[in-house]
């Protein structure tokens, strides 16, 4: 290849893409420095959707914040809750009822399948897959959305968990249905990888893309799908066992080389494993209360200390630090968002692709906006 | 020749010959030309709506439905919309490249309906190099391309229009040499000859239109593939990818700017597909002589509306190439594969007629090429992975 | 690399397509204005106020006790007491609010003023074609106010749950105040 | 996992001299913590992460938290002369615990799989002398949570290589998660 002369090698095209930019999952903005259509810098910036979510919280009652933590991840609302309650719990040494603890890996794991069938979708929008695979995945979230609906009364704000158990029983017959939703969602995922795992297309466009090597992203603090795709077994759900997740079997799988087809894969794959806890669940689901009545809701006022709690959230470790100094609002109340930190090796993972490929890799990354800049 | 089959011809001598006689001719090439722009406009405000609907069902909604019976007035309400929107022309933009560019891409789309057979006798013009006249004026729309990029000072827009040129550019190779195969075997330039060359039956059913030879059949792929991306269409938006580039060269075009540059990829396409049927799908001829009772024009119709229906049916399935991937397929498979086709196609005339070896052999010496090639454009084998699981 | 997976992916759309006319499973769009979906009973949107007997202000279940007010996490509630207070459903005296407003710019629709309420007041509505002209986002008392009828229409288990248990606390009560009244008397 | 103390045994034998306590919670998530020694801060991170039977490789959550100065009033017994005789009498007596700003450092090991150990870094006060070191030359995962909290705390990372506002914007003034924070009055007015 014949090198440009040298008054046209520093020819750098600085672009700044987003906040307003069709595929930056929100709000979000990436100072992007190319050469060509090469990549040679990439900043992120970000606070664009910042509310100081953290101060609200310790302004509020440790119930008001609840809906709060819808709005972090607003894909994932159940989750959120499951993480600030999972806290709380800690904080104040409550225990779930049995049922609840069902319910929460049965809502939890539905929120999984849908954040990553919407992954999925918005992954092959950016490749320019003009929204058919997306509009399969939201399909499909529309049932799990219409379960969340009869549940808990809103389709994604849920505000359904509460500490020591969750708001309101099941629905008659949100068992059956839920069971159904299960089953359709398996011949859903048959479909979509028929549309597009095999897709010559996808597969140029993800693999060697975005290469994240293990040992950064331990270090990066990288945790959920983008990590497991990098080959690091590190799944909350087996390594802390919050919940009942020891009552279940199902498998982590893990990627080889880390690419965002990895990504992809990882998370197809996972959405089956999930499906298997959820038959599990629904099965196995006992009778009994769904929130201890001993527990004062409002007005809760755990003893001083502290409490880290974190989940295995859709989009890696959703923790939540609490300081409690008797109060019946938080002294510290902390969010630590996996679609943040994720963010930290985006540079790493871009440098050296072009820009459409900047676009699949923070697509594979899986960020919501709302819990980036909280 | 039936009445139906002409009645476009003959409407236009009726309407020519009230016309006092020294204008004749030029009344008949004006109302050749109206003709046409009404038909194609209208196959535009049709193809937008069915396009939409199309995409919609493919992806389980109903599309467009509200405006008129099925929503086919939608058209109408975009056309109104667009005109009424307030034209942006940014501050710092090349005003007159700004305002040249969209007319510098429809005006010559236009033109390359002149040599297009519609039906039986029925091209406006009739070139002896019409099929030059139509690849000439095809590349036309490159420059616009780079004029709309370049005028409005916009990073996307010229990173649009340096993809959309480094594109058009390398697929207009593969789609002439696509083409040249059909020459060889019309042995003329010219489009009618060419659909009158494919007439006729061949073992007793099948019509011998080229895309029944298996050089006709790569040829035909691999022109659909180029001239997909000639139009700038899924999988091979990349001038105008929205999710990398906004819109490309498009972004900072508002209101009827817009809509022309949309008209003008939409003629640019239609035109493509015209050449597309005569070239390779018999142009106008029925596919069998029992089928001929339908009018001339109606089977051209029936072929452009399929190709068109496939060229939506490829956009609402594919994603989209990257740029190099994008450059390394045209140069390291297509070409190479159109310039096989072309040994494939001489083979083929060579070999004699009615011989099942021919078949054979034409069909290997583009099969092996098709898969090593297949294999190895992109530079990388891809394995197939196994994924573990962690217990 | 040779196209199968395109080819695999081109078979799907066309499934999809052709499924879109006639599989239930496909056709999933709700052509909103002239269908609706069947209301669930658990759906919430905005908050209103549940009122016995006839008069909507009059009737109020609200006591301004201020609970909502100050759990709400958005802060959205603005009660002010009245200075006269009238007797409940079971013969107490309760104060009831001179003002009621909900900021429907900030409500968030979470429902924990219905969860905290222990009044059975202030519920859940689930009308959402709530778009209107002006721009009065502050609702009042006198919007807010519904009747219980229209409580029990809405969330049936629920309102059945709360009649009963109001009656059986009026019962108890009535009984209470018989039993008080009876060494009275004698 | 080993225990705090253990933790910071081990600590004191890899690192000699280095200031370490164990901070006790009281709550039943029984997290007890560590605080450090910012000076030797560094060292006893690289330590954490390297060390074969610890390897906390992975830092999970990095936040601030702000303690201002509090006045507590305490019952002191003092021995007092009341009356001619010395008797032993209660007391209030107010005492100042002086404000400070915290870093706390929640580390997991992905090799081992146990976690968590919490850190705490605590600055001398809350105005002037706000320097911690930073610890994203030892965990990468750090620097956008330690940029947050150099954004809303007000805590200077030293040896940070990109310490800028995250969140809020650049020429920003005051530092909002810090308890004695007041809006700007032009901000949004209640409703």
């Amino acid at each position: 290849m014949i090198a440009p002369p040298p008054e046209l090698q520093n020819d750098l095209l600085e672009i700044a893409m987003g906040p307003h930019h069709p595929s930056t999952h929100g709000v979000f903005r990436m100072n992007v420095v190319l050469d060509g259509e090469t990549v040679v810098k990439l900043t992120p910036v970000f606070g664009y959707l910042h509310r100081n979510h953290e101060k609200i919280a310790e302004k509020n009652s440790y119930l008001a914040s609840i809906p709060y933590t819808d709005r972090l991840d607003y894909i994932c609302s159940m989750t959120n809750n499951w993480a600030y309650v999972l806290s709380v719990e800690k904080l104040a040494g409550l225990a779930v009822p049995e049922r609840a603890e069902y319910i929460r890996v049965i809502v939890g794991e539905l929120t999984r399948l849908q954040n990553h069938a919407c992954l999925a979708g918005f992954l092959l929008q950016d490749m320019g897959a003009l929204g058919t695979p997306l509009m399969y995945a939201f399909r499909e979230r529309e049932k799990i959305l219409d379960l969340f609906e009869s549940l808990s009364g809103s389709r994604m704000m849920c505000n359904y968990l509460r500490f020591s158990g969750c708001r309101c029983d099941l629905p008659d017959g949100w068992l059956e249905q839920a069971l159904e939703v299960a089953t359709g969602f398996d011949s859903f995922l048959d479909q979509f990888e028929a549309l597009l795992t095999e897709n010559e297309i996808l597969r140029a466009r993800s693999e060697g893309v975005g290469v994240l090597p293990p040992g950064l992203a331990v270090n990066a603090g990288v945790t959920g799908p983008g990590l497991r795709a990098s080959g690091v077994n590190y799944d909350i759900r087996k390594v802390d066992q919050y919940g009942i997740y020891n009552r279940f079997k199902f498998r982590v799988p893990l990627g080889e080389r880390g690419d965002v087809f990895d990504r992809y894969m990882v998370r197809i794959l996972e959405m089956r494993e999930s499906l298997k806890i959820l038959d599990q669940a629904l099965h196995d689901i006992p009778a009994g209360p769904v929130l201890d009545p001993k527990v004062r809701l409002r007005n809760l006022r755990p003893k001083p200390g502290e409490a880290y709690g974190r989940i295995e959230s859709p989009k890696g470790e959703l923790g939540f630090y609490l300081i409690s100094d008797g109060g019946p609002a938080p002294y510290r109340y902390r969010v630590r968002p996996p679609s943040l930190v994720n963010l930290t090796v985006l540079e790493e993972m871009c440098l050296g692709h072009t820009i459409a490929d900047v676009v699949i890799i923070l697509g594979s990354v899986d960020i919501v906006l709302g819990e980036v800049d909280r | 020749m039936n009445a139906l089959d002409s009645i476009f011809i003959s409407a236009l001598h009726w309407l020519a010959g009230l016309a006092p006689a020294p204008v004749r001719p030029l009344v008949s090439m004006l109302l050749i030309i109206a003709g046409l722009m009404a038909a194609f406009g209208t196959c535009f405000a049709l193809a937008t709506i069915l396009e939409r609907k199309t995409l919609g069902r493919m992806q389980n909604r109903f599309g467009p439905n509200r405006v008129g019976p099925f929503g086919l007035f939608q058209p109408l309400a975009d056309g109104i919309k667009m005109l009424i929107k307030e034209d942006i022309v940014p501050f710092s933009a090349d005003k007159t490249l700004h305002f040249l560019a969209p007319l510098a891409l429809t005006a010559p789309v236009w033109m390359a309906f002149a040599v297009l057979p519609f039906g039986r006798n029925m091209s406006a013009i009739e070139l002896d190099a019409g099929i030059l006249f139509f690849f000439a004026i095809g590349s036309a729309s490159e420059l616009a391309v780079f004029m709309a990029g370049w005028s409005s000072q916009n990073k996307y827009s010229l990173v649009g229009a340096m993809r959309a040129i480094a594109q058009m550019i390398s697929y207009e190779v593969p789609l002439v040499l696509a083409a040249v195969p059909v020459l060889m075997a019309a042995g003329s330039l010219s489009l009618p000859d060419i659909v009158q060359a494919q007439s006729g039956v061949a073992l007793g059913w099948v019509p011998r239109w080229n895309i029944f030879t298996p050089w006709g059949l790569a040829g035909f792929a691999l022109f659909f593939i180029a001239a997909t991306a000639e139009s700038n269409r899924c999988p091979f938006d990349l001038p105008e990818g929205e999710s990398e580039l906004i819109a490309g060269y498009l972004t900072e075009y508002s209101g009827f700017k817009y809509a022309l540059f949309f008209l003008g990829e939409y003629l640019g396409l239609f035109a493509v597909a015209g050449l597309a049927v005569t070239l390779f799908l018999g142009g106008w001829q029925a596919p069998a002589r029992w089928l001929e009772w339908f009018p001339s024009w109606g089977w051209f119709a029936a072929k452009f509306s399929a190709l068109i229906f496939l060229f939506i049916w490829v956009r609402a399935t594919l994603p989209r190439l990257r740029l190099d991937q994008l450059l390394n397929f045209a140069w390291k498979f297509l070409v190479p594969l159109a310039l096989i086709n072309l040994f494939a196609a001489a083979v083929w005339w060579k070999l004699p007629a009615a011989m099942a070896i021919r078949w054979l052999l034409c069909a290997g010496l583009l099969a092996v090429p098709y898969v090593w090639l297949g294999r190895h454009w992109n530079g990388v084998t891809p394995k197939r992975r196994h994924y573990g699981y962690a217990q | 690399m040779l196209g199968r997976g395109i080819l695999r992916g081109l078979m799907e759309t066309w499934r999809n397509f052709q499924g879109s006319y006639y599989d239930p499973a496909r056709l999933t769009t709700v052509q909103y204005p002239e269908e609706k979906l069947p209301p669930l009973e658990n759906a919430r949107t905005i908050p209103f106020l549940i009122y016995d007997g006839e008069d909507p202000l009059a009737g109020l279940r609200c006591t301004a006790c201020s609970i909502c007010a100050v759990e709400c996490p958005a802060h959205c509630i603005e009660i002010v007491k009245d200075t006269a207070k009238k007797p409940d459903y079971l013969g107490r005296m309760q104060f009831h609010p001179k003002v009621f407003n909900i900021d429907m710019a900030v409500c968030m629709e979470c429902g924990i003023c219905a969860e905290v309420c222990p009044f059975d007041s202030i519920k859940m509505d689930r009308v959402f074609e709530l778009s209107r002209d002006g721009r009065r986002m502050v609702l009042q008392m006198r919007d807010l106010a519904k009747p219980n009828h229209y409580f029990r229409q809405i969330h049936p288990t629920e309102a059945a749950a709360v009649d009963a248990a109001r009656a059986e606390e009026q019962r108890k009560a009535q009984a209470k105040k018989a039993a008080s009244s009876v060494p009275a008397a004698s | 996992m080993q225990t705090p103390e253990q933790i910071k045994d081990r600590i004191l034998a890899a690192v000699p001299g280095a200031h370490l306590e164990v901070i006790p919670n009281a709550s039943p998530a029984n997290q007890p913590s560590l605080l450090l020694d910012p000076g030797r801060a560094r060292e006893i991170a690289t330590f954490l992460r390297d060390d074969p039977e610890l390897r906390f490789d992975y830092a999970s959550n990095v936040t601030g938290v702000d303690w201002p100065e509090k006045v507590v009033k305490e019952k002191v017994t003092v021995r007092k002369i009341i009356g001619g005789v010395e008797q032993e009498a209660a007391e209030l007596v107010e005492r100042r615990i002086p404000g400070f700003l915290e870093a706390v450092y929640h580390l997991f090991s992905m090799a081992l799989g146990h976690g968590p150990l919490v850190l705490r870094l605590r600055t001398r006060n809350r105005t002037d002398s706000v320097a911690l070191p930073s610890l994203t030359p030892i965990w990468r995962s750090c620097e956008f949570q330690e940029r947050e909290v150099f954004d809303l705390f007000g805590i200077t990372f030293i040896g940070h290589p990109d310490l800028r506002r995250l969140l809020m914007w650049e020429n920003f003034a005051d530092h909002p998660m810090r308890k004695d924070y007041v809006p700007a009055a032009d901000q949004e007015a209640k409703p």
